[in-house]
């Protein structure tokens, strides 16, 4: 068991979805139900390959690769399939195989028009496929495939099933993304010839186990190289100025759309940073630092006020995500164990509590069919349950101690006070003080928002109307989210302790770097 | 060996000509038929299509075989190595696939049906032949094979003045295309004394001269009209739009391949020394190909029309690798970057292609309207026809990624500021190109249909199988790409 | 014989057919432009040819004169076709594709 | 002085042909007469095969006089009777964008002139030229079996399609 | 021991907070037994932690017995001669610690624990009491109301994280907690969240206090990074033995200054907490009076090595804290006066009031500081209940409308409310007295050389201010004519139940004894015993002279009390200082002294008093509403003016119209480029021929 854990056990995670959509795709569209079944079948068998593996997982050595698989795949260009995961992939990976479950579940009775729940599930499962392929893979051209594996179906999402808005924001998401990943992937060809091991023969390699130790990339050259990769994560993140597709995207993205994008997505781009761009370049890392951490605090300040901004709900929520993900991006600018730490808090947290807000706004939108805030009110009153939720969650958004979001910005601030060696501190420290201030405002619009929805009385066009309150798929789907938020937010170690060690290693070229200067 | 009145005949390796040969008896054979059996026209076909099919063999056992081969002995302006033979054999089944699209569209138009094939497979005939030329004057006799039944194929729909017009537009254009590059190849030939490639290149040796830069230029400007490369692209919109669309999807995948085969013969093995020449050429032509496709395809309304930009803008693509092709290593890379892209888009194309005509069978219209709401009644044809977008877009795991990404290696391999400004127009370009390709796929998944008619489409078996080759070669290379990875690495000249 | 006389000659002769190619709204003038073309390629094939006193600059020469007649076939059949369907073949009338 | 009256002889009949060839030439695409034009085409390819006939390509000359003037220029004169072409000076068979092609031509033949006299400036034609037609033909089966073989299939082909195109429905 | 086991009071508190949650509304009492009986365990918890506390500050100072009474009989303090230098020989007393570790992270433990000394001791026994008594109050108080569950169970999530927060060992526990009670007051204060005004009271404390969170979280951080832990503890002995640079010390005790004057409410962040009167009264009374705005005093009193030696608070310079608070003083106390809210009076009272406690940190009156908090906390949680007890009645904190000669109608109340009144306003033996008084005389005594001394004069300023304000309250509230819901016949004022009453009773009866907690005189067993047990003694904490009570201060700050009170007697009770014939005696005596004293009646009732009342109270309360709050208000609105400007103009069309622009430009570049493809062939062939030749004559004469 075992030992085909240590085999298979990732493979499966990635591919079992696609072979649910396969199953899916056979059978015809009319049998609604065997098709909720199946998806709900297979991610919740996914899930339980991924706990498999978390409890089979060494965090004595979280630091290194586990569950390693490297086989063959496109030989002439030197490109294998290499799976594996450290303690930073680890919780992202239990991350996304929780969050799709759940979006099935929820989606038990809410479908977007147009319907067609075959369609829909199925690129959910392809979506999943995608996405825990980008964390586990550790090849670049691997990574690459699945990161962008993850586009289509969520195109489809906001294109088919998405609002008034869907085309002209699923096209952004696309070009956005693709954007990126195009200077990404030209960064990737680069390192591919660029790389040498340290006896100055070419590398050839897209592994990353064998690009971390690569050298002999001149520092100018890197900075360009990275730079590609910086756009390229970057764009997903989204790190102000790319960030303009994300408010679209959600806004007009299904529920469980929305949901996937806010929780796993956007780790994708964060992911990639810590992954790939640090330990490879941690040279033009350094380089690159300030202006990363520069950005990062433009987007929580910026994020934040384009919130206090918004009349609709869904939107103020997606620019949130600005904000929040600004916090992540700090932290892993500041090259610190610490930050990265954090930064790896902070997409778990995000993931969770965004993707709970989103839910949120899913199932106020179904039940009231706007969003838009000054419409709404009184929710407390129509629906309690779901205005307590609504309230839990903006609290923990707003980065509440004792819940989960306050372990991403927290540490995030305090890696910044003294970022990795070399790095200017005052201006870190600066960028800590103007982060601390973007708390302020995390308060202001989501208090803001929970004001003018959840407190209040009713509009009067509600008079007379009755609305449910929180029904069995919700509950069943909200709450593994709302009991982890809980859970990291009393007892972070859940994740610092699988992460501590892993970013350390990730860290490794920077320290070595600090040494040497 | 014969000798007569002292001509010593040559001597013919008949295995290494084997599929020319078949494909010449098959294309007599056609003609027969179609003056013997006035009924029976759905035998035409068939017969086409077997004899492309059994064309593949002696291709595949010269290909175990493995050794290079002169076709006549001692000569080599003729030659069967890995290149040819890998280009052979895509020539064939792409031309399989497209006599596959035309099963129905043919017997159920207006056409001359016997004829048709008969051109169809002296056309493919004519790149069987260019993928083995090694010698001018063969290659020039190739291009006017394969060009001048693609020319009347083009004007087919007589009755139609539009088919008319893209037929006049298409030989016209080739024509003077021909002329420019004939002039060329005479300046090659007066400078060196031969039309030999291997004898140019040993007496160009490297370095050039303004006469044997002019002839070069020449000589390329012909086949990059084939490619339809801007600025000699301007045929392509208007002759693809008018002329039947398995002829269009004929000309967009096997007449540009055609083109490129050509222009790799000629800059790897005859020009080779010349690479000051043809990279800056390759490289403005690139960047012009594909931008000023990928453009205009943004504004297009006619679906056909959109694809003969977005062929447009892929040939840039195709042509980016050349721009850096300049020395032995990087020539390598850009060779099978070319062999896998085009051995890639001709799957994607054609399977486009497949998806048009099956529509267009239902709504008569490529209109980009007539697309509107296909995922209602048609899920299967608008899945796959996502499938071949977005293989064209160059999403992963669809095989387009991989050809798109062999061209950023063969660019970045060079490791020049030149190589790498060119990926980065790829990679805006491939950006600009997804915006009209997902146009398509919108109006196919989110739009209502135009006209509410949800009657479901019927698709031929011939179309079907056209649809299974494609979108399985799409999908199997995309998600294993070595596949054809190792093709491409293989598919190297024996003559250099 | 200099052989730039005949090369400069094919070369006036090129441009010439170019520029009847041009500017001849006659679609059989047009053919005939491009006969002047092929035949400035011959004049140098041969030329060529007679340089380096080898028969392939005639051979060359005579597949582009072979290949020519079986392009103004085709042309023809073509042009001829065209004035079926429209009654002209005015080639500045032929813009019903554009774009 | 043979040599030297050789000489003068083809610089003369150079002469000729190179006026026949570009006064023809020029007829041909500025005449408003199709048929005129025709015929001037007529003086270009019989200048053109003479030329060959200089350079000692006797095969070649012989077959541009019996393809060129035998069977093209009679296919032209064909078709503009098919085609009803206006006989005589009814239209102006020049179209509008007559300058494009000066400049476009000019341009050409100002590279193309460049060109060739940097590179071919003071090279010489050897004076015996001749080449015999055997040896035309031996180079043909031996090297150029191939494209001859297929230039048949073409021909073949280039016939069936033209009569498909231009019979009447 | 039992001091490593008081984590076990928030944890009841969160168990009875998860409990009334779940099972609350199915209980015959709809939770609040739940919560009742877990404060009243946690109450006596805290009891048995004092007892235990005083034991081992008795067992440290070598004592032979092992009873208080006869360790404090061996110790000598302040009364005896040797008391006046002030390296006492009172023994160090660590603090009784308990660590766990929570998680790691960057190579850097956090850990969870308890740290109690006196000081947390002193802050369990005042948070299990008054939030004892406001439970009980509540029950009567809030009865019936549709979320009495909630709010008893916000109650205890409440009184858990307040317990945790002044036992938390390190200073991520800190956050913790002070951001818990934050929560807690946003939720208590939104309670009737129905109406917008309370919630945008809510919004607006929690959104205040997120601003000084930054201070908070930068001044944490800051520290941390200077003491390499997180550990109070350290940070302290490290700030005290010169560990820390100075430099860092000023900027974290700036920064968590501002922590403190939102947290404290303290100028110029103190807007949110008179608008957090929205909530229900025992909430404010528990929260807003007694617990959670100390948490900013409790804060620096923790840190005190920190603020002491980064504000060089020694020096006996004029320094942030002491400046705030006394500002805080006079500002907090004028504004008192033009409320007509009673519940506002008493905001600005506690305001004031803290104000006295940071200018004392201020001064270096560390013990001063904190026992006024411990008095304070009772008879402020007892005038709250009181008012709370009066709106009970009347429906109605309008003062000026609604009230006016109750006394009759509820004389428990008002026998209460007159005692906290006069424990506030610091007349001898109530609590107040003694606090206040060891404020000013720290002031005195510190400031004897130095700047120090004028906020001895700021306070006795303030004193004065405060016994004519509450005297106006006493006045409007329980004297005079009834008026509006007060004068009702159908609804005839009433006093209120005995869960109402009786904590009244407890508290104004602590208001009266808790002063002599600290009873500067008589034998060891009584003498300045709060000093003695609750201020730490050890590396952690700064040497500090002791505080010696000064008769000439005491008096004239009771005298000033009695001024105070009998000024605004005269003028509220009698209308105006004339004919002095029908005056109660104390007002009499008071108008007397003043008459004989000054000889300005006019002066002083036209222009101070008057004035007080008149023009700069207006002009001060017209600036704290349109300039401070204003300013506040103003950050809000033109945060949202940014905002808006921000989204509308920049994000919608710079950032997005970069992206949309070149979307744009490409399709125009399209466009333009199908001009190109005009359809007529031989523009075509030009192209071709010209492209070809261009192509060429650039290679050809380049190369």
């Amino acid at each position: 068991m075992e030992n085909f854990l240590h085999h298979w056990g990732l493979s499966l995670a990635v591919f079992l979805p696609l072979v649910g959509a396969a199953v899916m795709m056979v059978i015809p569209r009319a049998q609604e139900e065997l098709h909720k079944w199946i998806a709900l079948l297979t991610t919740l068998v996914v899930f339980g390959v991924t706990i498999l593996v978390a409890c089979y997982f060494d965090y004595d050595n979280s630091g290194s690769l586990q569950f390693v698989v490297n086989h063959n795949w496109i030989d002439v260009i030197n490109s294998r399939y290499i799976v594996g995961i450290d303690g930073i992939s680890l919780p992202l990976l239990l991350l996304t195989a929780l969050i799709v479950p759940t979006v099935v579940i929820y989606s038990w009775n809410h479908w977007p028009d147009p319907k067609n729940p075959k369609a829909f599930l199925i690129l959910t499962l392809v979506l999943e496929t995608g996405m825990i392929g980008t964390f586990v893979a550790q090849d670049l051209i691997l990574f690459f495939v699945f990161f962008e594996i993850v586009l289509l179906p969520m195109y489809f999402m906001i294109g088919v099933w998405g609002g008034e808005q869907r085309l002209y924001a699923a096209i952004k998401f696309f070009l956005f993304t693709l954007f990126g990943s195009a200077l990404m992937i030209v960064s990737f060809l680069a390192l591919f010839f660029l790389a040498k091991d340290p006896a100055g023969n070419p590398l050839h390699t897209f592994s990353m186990i064998d690009l971390a130790n690569a050298q002999g990339i001149a520092h100018s050259t890197q900075l360009i190289v990275f730079g590609g990769m910086f756009i390229g994560f970057g764009i997903k993140v989204p790190i102000f100025p790319f960030h303009t597709w994300l408010p679209d995207a959600h806004t007009q993205a299904p529920t469980q759309g929305s949901v996937i994008l806010a929780a796993v997505l956007l780790k994708l781009g964060t992911y990639g940073f810590i992954r790939v761009a640090i330990p490879i370049l941690p040279d033009a890392a350094h380089t690159w630092a300030p202006w990363i951490a520069l950005l990062a605090v433009i987007g929580i300040i910026y994020g934040a006020l384009c919130c206090l901004a918004q009349t609709d709900m869904k939107r103020l929520i997606a620019f949130s995500s600005v904000a929040h993900m600004g916090f992540v991006m700090l932290g892993i600018a500041t090259l610190t164990s610490f930050g990265l730490n954090a930064a790896v808090m902070g997409m778990v947290a995000h993931g969770l509590i965004t993707g709970m807000l989103f839910y949120l706004a899913g199932s106020v939108k179904e039940r009231f069919h706007t969003l838009e805030i000054k419409r709404l009110g009184g929710l407390l009153l129509q629906a309690p349950r779901m205005g307590w939720i609504l309230g839990f969650c903006a609290m923990a958004s707003l980065g509440l101690p004792g819940l989960a979001g306050f372990w991403g910005e927290f540490p995030a601030l305090l890696a910044s006070y003294s970022p990795a060696v070399g790095l200017s501190q005052p201006v870190f420290r600066v960028y800590m003080v103007v982060g601390a201030l973007g708390t302020v405002f995390a308060a202001g619009y989501l208090l803001w928002l929970l004001q003018r929805t959840a407190f209040g009385v009713p509009q009067d066009e509600w008079e007379g109307e009755h609305f449910h309150d929180v029904e069995w798929p919700e509950w069943l789907a909200w709450t593994p989210l709302l009991a982890l938020i809980v859970v990291i937010g009393f007892y972070p170690n859940f994740i610092f302790h699988v992460t501590d060690s892993a970013v350390q290693s990730a860290l490794h070229g920077v320290q070595t770097l600090a040494i040497a200067k | 060996m014969l000798t007569v009145l002292g001509f010593t005949a040559p001597h013919v390796d008949y295995h290494a000509l084997a599929p020319e040969i078949i494909i010449t008896v098959t294309l007599i054979a056609v003609l027969l038929v179609d003056l013997v059996s006035e009924r029976n026209r759905a035998l035409l076909g068939t017969i086409a299509g077997i004899g492309l099919l059994a064309a593949v063999v002696p291709v595949l056992t010269l290909a175990v075989d493995g050794t290079d081969r002169f076709v006549l002995a001692g000569n080599p302006g003729y030659v069967v190595d890995n290149f040819a033979l890998t280009m052979k054999a895509l020539f064939l089944v792409a031309g399989y696939v497209v006599v596959l699209l035309s099963t129905n569209y043919v017997a159920e138009g207006d056409y001359y049906e016997g004829e048709y094939y008969f051109l169809l497979l002296t056309s493919v005939l004519g790149m069987v032949v260019m993928a083995s030329s090694r010698d001018l004057i063969t290659i020039f006799i190739a291009l006017e094979t394969l060009s001048i039944p693609a020319y009347m194929l083009a004007t087919w729909r007589k009755r139609d003045p539009k088919s008319n017009e893209a037929g006049l537009k298409y030989y016209l254009m080739g024509v003077f295309a021909t002329a420019i590059m004939l002039y060329g190849m005479s300046l090659i030939f007066g400078v060196t004394g031969s039309t030999l490639l291997t004898d140019i290149h040993a007496s160009l040796g490297s370095g050039t001269t303004p006469i044997v830069t002019l002839g070069i230029v020449f000589c390329v400007v012909g086949f990059a009209f084939k490619v339809s490369a801007v600025p000699f692209h301007t045929w392509a919109p208007d002759t693809y739009e008018g002329a039947p669309t398995p002829i269009t999807a004929f000309l967009s995948v096997s007449s540009k391949t055609g083109g490129f085969v050509a222009i790799l013969s000629l800059i790897f093995v005859g020009f080779a020394g010349q690479h000051d020449v043809w990279e800056p050429m390759m490289w403005a032509l690139a960047v012009l190909t594909m931008t000023v496709g990928n453009l205009v395809a943004l504004r297009q309304t006619n679906v056909v029309r959109l694809f003969a930009y977005s062929s447009i803008a892929q040939a840039g693509y195709i042509l980016a690798p050349l721009a850096v092709a300049g020395d032995l290593k990087t020539a390598q890379d850009a060779l099978s970057a070319v062999v896998v892209y085009l051995i890639i888009y001709a799957a994607m194309n054609l399977g486009a292609f497949a998806i048009i005509i099956a529509v267009a069978r239902k709504t008569r219209s490529a209109e980009l309207d007539s697309f509107n709401g296909l995922f209602e009644y048609a899920p299967g044809l608008t899945v796959v026809m996502t499938v071949f977008l977005f293989a064209l877009a160059g999403i992963p795991p669809l095989a387009g990624w991989f050809a798109k990404f062999e061209i950023f290696r063969a660019t970045a391999s060079a490791g020049t500021g030149a190589g790498y400004v060119l990926a980065v127009f790829v990679a805006i370009n491939s950006v600009i190109a997804l915006f009209y390709y997902s146009r398509i796929a919108q109006a196919m998944w989110m739009q209502p249909a135009s006209d509410g008619d949800h009657t479901p489409i019927r698709v031929p078996p011939a179309l079907v199988g056209a649809l299974a080759i494609c979108v399985i070669a799409v999908v199997a290379v995309g998600v294993y790409p070595q596949l054809v990875a190792r093709v491409g690495e293989m598919a190297q000249f024996a003559l250099r | 014989m200099l052989l730039n006389e005949f090369l400069l000659l094919g070369a006036a002769l090129f441009a010439i057919g170019v520029y009847g190619v041009l500017a001849r709204r006659n679609g059989v003038m047009v053919l005939m432009s491009i006969e002047l073309i092929l035949n400035a390629v011959n004049i140098n094939l041969v030329a060529f040819g007679a340089l380096h006193h080898t028969v392939v600059g005639q051979i060359f020469a005579l597949f582009v004169i072979t290949i020519a007649a079986a392009e103004v076939g085709v042309g023809l059949a073509i042009v001829l076709m065209l004035y079926r369907n429209r009654a002209s073949i005015d080639l500045d009338e032929v813009d019903a594709m554009r774009g | 002085m043979v040599f030297a009256e050789t000489m003068v002889a083809q610089h003369v009949a150079f002469g000729f042909i190179a006026a026949g060839v570009i006064i023809g030439a020029l007829r041909v695409v500025t005449t408003n007469n199709v048929v005129h034009a025709a015929l001037w085409l007529v003086v270009v390819l019989a200048s053109v095969g003479a030329s060959f006939l200089l350079l000692g390509a006797e095969f070649v000359g012989i077959t541009q006089i019996l393809v060129y003037i035998g069977a093209i220029v009679v296919l032209f004169l064909f078709g503009i009777m098919l085609t009803r072409a206006p006989i005589g000076h009814t239209v102006n068979l020049t179209s509008k964008n007559w300058p494009v092609g000066v400049v476009v031509a000019l341009a050409i033949a100002g590279v193309l002139g460049y060109t060739l006299i940097d590179a071919f400036g003071t090279d010489h034609i050897g004076n015996d030229t001749r080449q015999l037609t055997a040896q035309v033909s031996d180079t043909l089966f031996q090297n150029y079996l191939i494209p001859f073989e297929v230039i048949s299939v073409l021909l073949l082909a280039a016939l069936v399609g033209a009569i498909v195109l231009a019979r009447k429905e | 021991m039992i001091l490593q086991w008081v984590w076990l009071m928030p944890a009841i508190m969160a168990l009875s907070f998860v409990a009334i949650l779940a099972f609350g509304k199915r209980m015959p009492k709809k939770g609040s037994e739940i919560g009742i009986a877990a404060v009243g365990l946690c109450f006596v918890f805290a009891l048995l932690s004092a007892g235990s506390w005083i034991h081992h500050v008795n067992e440290a100072n070598g004592s032979t017995g092992g009873t208080a009474a006869t360790a404090t009989a061996s110790n000598n303090t302040s009364a005896t001669p040797e008391g006046a230098q002030p390296a006492e020989a009172e023994q160090a007393v660590q603090p009784v610690l308990t660590e766990k570790t929570w998680f790691e992270s960057g190579g850097v433990k956090y850990t969870v624990g308890t740290m109690v000394d006196g000081l947390s001791v002193m802050m369990f026994l005042v948070v299990t009491i008054i939030s004892l008594l406001v439970h009980i109050y509540s029950t009567d108080y809030v009865g019936g109301d549709r979320r009495y569950t909630h709010y008893f169970a916000f109650l205890s999530l409440f009184t858990a994280s307040m317990l945790m927060l002044v036992m938390s060992r390190n200073t991520v526990q800190f956050i913790t907690s002070w951001e818990l009670v934050g929560l807690c007051s946003f939720a208590l204060i939104g309670h009737w969240w129905e109406e917008k005004p309370n919630s945008d009271a809510a919004l607006k404390a929690f959104i205040t206090n997120r601003v000084g969170d930054v201070g908070l979280l930068v001044g944490m951080i800051t520290l941390f990074w200077a003491a390499g832990s997180f550990d109070i503890l350290k940070i302290n002995e490290l700030a005290n033995n010169g560990g820390i640079d100075h430099t860092l010390l000023l900027v974290a005790a700036c920064c968590l200054t501002a922590a403190v004057m939102s947290k404290s409410g303290q100028f110029v962040l103190h807007t949110w907490l008179p608008d957090a009167m929205a909530g229900p009264t025992p909430v404010s009374a528990l929260i807003h009076a007694a617990t959670m705005v100390v948490a900013g005093i409790y804060m620096v009193a923790r840190l005190y090595s920190v603020f002491f030696h980064g504000l060089s608070i020694g020096d006996g310079n004029p320094n942030l804290l002491a400046i705030i608070g006394a500002v805080t003083v006079i500002g907090g106390a004028g504004l008192a006066f033009v409320q007509a809210d009673i519940k506002k009076v008493l905001a600005y009272s506690t305001v004031s009031q803290l104000g006295y406690m940071v200018m004392a940190l201020g001064v270096g009156a560390w013990t001063a500081a904190l026992f006024h908090l411990f008095t304070h906390a009772f008879f402020k949680a007892g005038l709250f209940l009181g008012s709370g007890s009066v709106a009970h009645s009347v429906h109605s904190f309008d003062m000026k409308d609604d009230m006016g000669g109750l006394k009759k109608h509820m004389p428990k109340t008002f026998w209460t409310f007159v005692i906290c009144t006069v424990a506030l306003i610091g007349i001898p033996p109530l609590a107040g007295f003694w606090s206040k008084d060891e404020i000013l005389a720290g002031g005195h005594q510190l400031g004897t050389h130095n700047f120090y001394e004028t906020f001895m004069v700021v306070g006795i300023i303030g004193a004065l201010m405060t016994a004519a304000y509450m005297t106006r309250c006493v006045y409007l509230t329980f004297f005079g004519e009834p008026r509006g819901a007060a004068a009702d016949p159908h609804h005839p004022p009433h006093e209120s139940g005995p869960r109402i009453v009786v904590p009244l009773y407890i508290l104004s009866g602590l208001a009266i004894v808790a002063g002599l907690a600290n009873f500067p005189w008589g034998p060891d067993s009584i003498n300045t015993r709060f000093e003695h047990y609750v201020q730490p003694v050890g590396d952690y904490f700064p040497t500090l002279s002791a505080i010696v009570f000064n008769p000439i201060v005491a008096v004239i700050s009771t005298l000033v009390g009695l001024l105070g009170i009998a000024v605004a007697y005269a003028y509220w009770f009698r209308g105006a200082f004339h004919g002095a014939t029908q005056r109660s005696k104390v007002a009499h005596a008071g108008y007397v002294v003043l008459a004989n004293k000054f000889y300005f009646d006019h002066l002083y009732t036209d222009v101070i008093a008057g004035g007080t009342k008149g023009p700069i109270a207006k002009a001060s309360y017209w600036f704290n509403q349109n300039v401070i709050d204003g300013v506040v208000n103003a950050a809000g609105v033109g945060s949202r003016e940014v905002a808006n400007f921000l989204y509308g103009t920049v994000d919608q069309h710079v950032v997005d119209g970069v992206v949309n622009g070149s979307g744009f430009g490409a399709e125009e570049t399209g466009q333009l480029l199908r001009r190109i493809q005009s359809g007529k062939v031989q523009q075509y062939g030009a192209l071709l021929f010209g492209g070809a030749v261009i192509l060429a004559g650039i290679l050809v004469f380049t190369l």
